[in-house]
């Protein structure tokens, strides 16, 4: 029985679990009862990857109704290893959380987030999982919307109207994507993902898919921060609690991401969108534009969480950037790249949570002579740090590596070139951070008898993600294999649109 | 006879238009509050019309579900519309 | 004839639209967007959308619009001038509208029966549910069976907006906490005899469109809305205290999940007997049985959290509003 | 004419979309913000339920003697969505009345350092 | 046209015939208590003619006992609304035209 609604179940458990947390509303329960449901959702992304390393597809029609007329999930090895990231994240965070939320969230409310949680999380497996376009605007709502609550949740005021603006904008980008979908459906008369890739071929150079290519386009940048639209995520990172922060770095933005190459190269075909569309230099010249202006402003950032959620849209501008190259090896890096920053950027917002949850604040001043105070916490955010910079050893390098090479496959040496200089960027306004732990005396207000090191519950997610980070940079064999898999079964799956998998 | 229906539809359609005039254009914020309570009282009227122009007589549930609403709308704006005016 | 019914319902929609941009009163552009919901359901019960008209104007006019007003009641009616020029403004807004003129050159025509629309999925909608479902309202038979899983969705999402409203607001949990000086619309007797009328015919509506949804238009949703809608006007003629007396917040926040778990029951229960989740084949003997059974127990799910939902939002309003007013 | 007559909805459901955007944008109250958000998703409603009409046809409820039904497709994916806005907007407000309690306005121009505006 | 349709063609007429003055009556009068009689009669009235008017269309089934209910539920709200609508605004300090002139003397002697 389990092995048949192997596919649904990474949406339903969270599902079920969001309204038995709500009536339980004790906050130690739900915080078992939300552990034990995500940590069987890992179990289960696990099965989805192997099921689908060899290339094929779990299908899942929901309510007995077949594909084009009922909806269906769909589990490649794209979406499955995505999907591993989100809940391999969601667990640690989980874990962190149970110390750093009961002292940034009031007592009463602890039960209502971990219910947003639940649904934050069961959201964006919806969001990876489904085989129809309009289900898909169905879970970024309720992914968006979890979201929106658990970003308002923070004790700091600056967190509503942060909360506030990425709810207008969110719900602008939704909007957008769907007006693209209505376009698509209008002229296909479709909804299931693949059966619309298959029928856009035959109308595909009318104006109305070009059109709703671009308003899908527009509204999932709006989604994962693609340069010009980012605007939202920085206030939104840092005031939301740092757990939340930790939690969306990991998991909201590569969503975002996974829809346009689910749209790019299954739905549109890369050919429709790259070549005759020629999408690619306009995403490329952007992704390099938020690279380097992104990190450039973190480097002039004193609030290290603004810093880290502008060094965000920067490693989202990587992504984008692979995606822009149109190869398998690129599409390679950008997957790998999904999961490696995944890693880093937790890694570093726990960090920068457990600084928080002893100094209580994230600003500069703060970090001045924790090396000695806070060995385990200020060692895992300058290894994570170091996997940011790209050195050798650790998950960055490799991402580089794959992205370089991709580039210089195409003879691209101007794009090779500026990866490698953007890298510059990041030594900058890491080293700022290692440079106040390490070699700062603390300054005199901080008390000496505050600071200690956070307590093992927080700090065990943290080195399992360091160690994450160092173990994956060295043996690649796991994670390039399935990021490749994940690549063919997006290219060929825009390539080989007419067989029906 | 399905003329007539329709003429009356416009009929209505043209009150609703006058009706909506005022709620736009009112020189006190009660003409306004009038204009929308007898809008919607003729838009209850123009569903009901609707759906016999249209053949299907069964709609009238809608037509229910507007008087409905006008009328806890209507409450509902007297009822804040006292606590606006104390609070400035 | 019809054409022209509906041209003039899309050019009033547009002047309200234009109207509201320029209105500053704030009060004035609830009211205004009261009508614009209005016109929106009426278009779409001349778009044959019957179903629509009947969610948006129970949903858009009647929700939306209490939520509005309570709000302003708190942060007060004038909207200050803003400063900054509206250029950049305008040139998005151009951008956006030239992309989508662009995109309806191609766009099929309006109402062809032949369209792209009519003609891959939506035949069977038509044609075989009756049939295969046995409800004769189709929009429901779809809603509920074929793309049960998106209202299940959707139930969800009406639960996330019930947690975040919570957990931003706060729903009083004792009765005592509100203050008991605070009465309802006193001076109006006239009206709290009518509402004292007029609540039961709404409730015994409400059920009615709860149980009618498989025949004529109506269902879970609209169904909770209108119950919630009854409960609203008993609190806003007779005061919140009362209101909370009868139907208290603590057990409308309880109630919600427990709607949730119910739709959830039902796929967990078409999973056990070994179909996929939602499938409702295998809930009876008799599959288009088994259908009945699976579309009223999840319709009854949908009730039960859009009622319990909105009811609670509208506690979290106007207790916010209780407290503001005290102050 | 018929291109005009034909696409008349269409043009509609531009105009309110650009009219919803532009108070999202230019609105200065948050309240307004949130009126012109509903604006703009009530014009993609009507997008799609426009895309589901047949003419000549009536609303997709079996009823005896009539043959040719709307497309009831269009009218579910609408009904979701109306709830999904409706979802929003009661966030939004409740957002809207915890900014005026912590900044004590809900006027853009009325924030004081650059960061808190939306 | 059978008698019944001519019948009902007249309600429907008398109806619009209310609507059409109860609205030109709410641009015509000059202040706001004379402008809510206006609307408020005539929309009873105009309700009352048009829903028969339908009604009279119907071979009295189901749809005639909703028509009915419509028409009862708005002569049950109508006038209660404009009634309550009425006495806030005399509550909010609205004044009746001869109310301002003696307000205007008294300002003036």
């Amino acid at each position: 029985m389990f092995e048949q609604h192997l596919a649904v179940l990474p949406v339903l458990l969270p599902l079920i679990a969001a309204p038995l947390v709500v009536l339980i509303n004790k906050p130690r329960a739900a915080w078992l009862l939300s552990t034990l449901f995500v940590g069987a959702c890992v179990y289960i992304s696990f099965g989805l990857v192997s099921a689908t390393m060899d290339g094929g597809a779990l299908r899942y029609a929901l309510g007995g109704w077949e594909p084009p007329w009922g909806i269906e999930m769909r589990v490649d090895s794209a979406n499955a290893f995505v999907l591993l990231t989100v809940s391999v994240i969601a667990t640690l965070v989980l874990l962190f959380a149970k110390e750093s939320i009961a002292s940034e969230v009031a007592h009463k409310q602890l039960p209502l987030f971990y219910s947003a949680y639940l649904l934050c999380l069961a959201g964006l497996s919806g969001i990876l999982i489904t085989g129809d376009a309009f289900n898909l605007f169905v879970f970024l709502e309720i992914s968006s919307l979890a979201t929106y609550t658990l970003v308002s949740l923070a004790a700091d005021r600056r967190c509503l109207t942060a909360a506030f603006r990425y709810l207008v904008m969110g719900t602008i980008g939704a909007t957008f994507i769907l007006i693209g979908v209505g376009m698509l459906y209008m002229k296909t008369g479709t909804l299931n993902m693949l059966d619309l890739a298959e029928r856009i071929q035959a109308v595909e150079s009318h104006r109305t898919i070009n059109t709703g290519l671009a308003f899908i386009m527009v509204g999932v940048s709006i989604k994962l921060a693609l340069f010009p639209l980012h605007m939202w995520l920085p206030a939104a990172y840092s005031f939301a609690p740092s757990a939340v922060t930790a939690f969306l770095a990991g998991t909201a933005t590569k969503v975002a991401i996974y829809v346009m190459l689910r749209f790019v190269f299954t739905i549109f075909g890369a050919g429709y969108v790259f070549e005759q569309m020629n999408m690619e230099i306009i995403v490329l010249v952007l992704a390099l534009a938020g690279i380097f202006q992104c990190s450039f402003v973190a480097t002039t950032q004193s609030n290290i969480k603004t810093l880290l959620a502008y060094s965000s849209v920067a490693q989202v501008g990587y992504i984008i950037l692979g995606v822009s190259l149109v190869s398998l090896t690129g599409l390679t890096a950008s997957l790998l790249h999904i999961f490696n920053h995944a890693l880093m950027k937790a890694a570093l917002f726990m960090a920068v949570g457990a600084v928080f949850y002893r100094m209580g604040s994230v600003q500069i001043i703060a970090f001045q002579g924790l090396g000695r105070r806070m060995p385990w916490t200020m060692s895992a955010f300058t290894i994570a740090g170091l996997s940011i910079i790209g050195v050798p050893l650790t998950v960055g390098f490799i991402s580089k590596w794959y992205l370089v090479t991709a580039a210089l496959e195409q003879g691209n040496w101007l794009v090779a070139f500026l990866v490698l200089v953007a890298s510059l960027f990041a030594v900058v306004y890491i080293g700022k951070v290692i440079e106040a732990a390490y070699f700062k005396e603390p300054s005199e207000d901080a008390d000496a008898t505050k600071i200690k090191e956070v307590p093992v519950s927080m700090l065990i997610p943290m080195w399992l993600l360091v160690l994450a980070n160092i173990y994956f940079g060295i043996d690649t064999s796991l994670t390039v294999s399935a990021a490749t898999a994940g690549a063919e079964a997006l290219l060929n799956g825009s390539s080989l649109v007419g067989g029906v998998q | 006879m399905d003329s007539v229906l329709a003429a009356s539809g416009l009929g209505i359609l043209i009150v609703m238009a006058i009706a909506l005039a005022r709620a736009m254009v009112a020189p006190t914020v009660y003409d306004r509050i009038l204009g929308v309570n007898m809008f919607g009282t003729k838009t209850v009227l123009f569903i009901a019309t609707i759906g016999f122009i249209m053949g299907r007589p069964d709609f009238l549930d809608i037509a229910i579900v507007y008087a409905l609403i006008n009328f806890i709308g209507m409450v509902a704006v007297l009822r804040f519309f006292e606590y606006t005016s104390e609070s400035n | 004839m019809t054409v022209l019914i509906d041209l003039i319902l899309l050019a009033m929609l547009v002047i309200t639209a234009f109207r509201i941009i320029y209105i500053k009163d704030l009060f004035s552009v609830v009211m205004l967007f009261g009508i614009y919901s209005f016109l929106c359901a009426a278009l779409f019960v001349t778009l044959d959308a019957v179903d629509v008209a009947f969610t948006e104007a129970s949903v858009g006019a009647g929700i939306s619009t209490v939520l509005m007003l309570s709000t302003i009641a708190i942060t007060g009616r004038k909207e200050k001038l803003s400063l900054h020029s509206h250029t950049f403004a305008t040139l998005i807004v151009l951008l956006t509208g030239g992309a989508l003129i662009y995109g309806t050159f191609d766009m099929p025509l309006f109402g062809l029966a032949d369209n792209p629309v009519h003609e891959h999925v939506a035949p069977r909608y038509i044609e075989t549910s009756p049939t295969e479902i046995g409800l004769p309202n189709m929009v429901t038979s779809v809603l509920a069976s074929y793309r049960g899983f998106d209202t299940f969705g959707e139930t969800v999402v009406v639960f996330a907006a019930a947690i975040g409203v919570f957990s931003l607001l706060g729903v009083r949990g004792k009765p005592t906490e509100l203050l008991a000086q605070e009465q309802g619309l006193t001076q109006h007797k006239v009206l709290r005899v009518v509402a004292k009328i007029s609540i039961p015919l709404i409730i015994l509506f409400a059920l009615y469109v709860q149980f009618h949804g498989d025949f004529g238009p109506g269902g879970g949703f609209q169904a909770g809305v209108i119950a919630a809608a009854a409960f609203i006007l008993y609190a806003l003629t007779f005061s919140l205290r009362k209101a909370v007396g009868v139907v208290s917040p603590r057990f409308v926040k309880y109630l919600a999940p427990v709607g949730v778990l119910l739709y959830a029951s039902v796929g967990l229960v078409s999973m056990l007997n070994g179909a996929n989740f939602l499938d409702y084949n295998v809930l009876a003997a008799d599959p288009v049985d088994g259908q009945h059974y699976g579309i009223i127990i999840i319709e009854l799910g949908v009730g039960i959290t859009v009622f319990s939902v909105m009811l609670g939002i509208f506690y979290a309003f106007a207790g916010q509003v209780e407290k503001a007013n005290v102050q | 004419m018929s291109l005009i007559f034909e696409h008349f909805n269409h043009w509609v459901v531009v105009i309110l979309m650009m009219i919803g955007l532009y108070i999202v944008i230019t609105a200065n109250n948050l309240v307004k913000k949130v009126v012109g958000l509903n604006i703009f998703q009530s014009a993609v409603f009507l997008m799609y339920i426009t895309m589901g009409k047949v003419v000549g046809g009536t609303a997709p409820i079996l009823a005896e003697g009539v043959t040719q039904y709307s497309n009831p497709l269009p009218h579910v994916l609408i009904l979701t969505a109306i709830v999904v806005g409706v979802a929003t907007t009661a966030v939004g407000l409740s957002l809207v009345l915890r900014i005026k309690s912590a900044y004590g306005t809900i006027e853009e121009n009325e924030f004081q350092n650059k960061e808190d505006v939306i | 046209m059978s008698a019944l349709d001519y019948l009902s063609a007249a309600l429907l007429l008398l109806g619009f015939i209310f609507s059409l003055s109860g609205a030109i009556g709410l641009f015509r009068f000059p202040d706001f208590f004379t402008r809510i009689h206006a609307s408020s009669v005539t929309d009873s009235s105009g309700a009352v003619c048009i829903i028969l008017g339908l009604a009279l269309q119907t071979n009295f089934d189901l749809v005639t006992v909703k028509l009915l209910f419509i028409l009862f539920f708005l002569l049950l709200t109508g006038p209660t609304g404009s009634h309550a609508l009425a006495k806030s605004a005399r509550h909010g300090g609205l004044l009746t035209i001869p109310e301002c002139q003696e307000k205007a003397k008294d300002g003036v002697s």
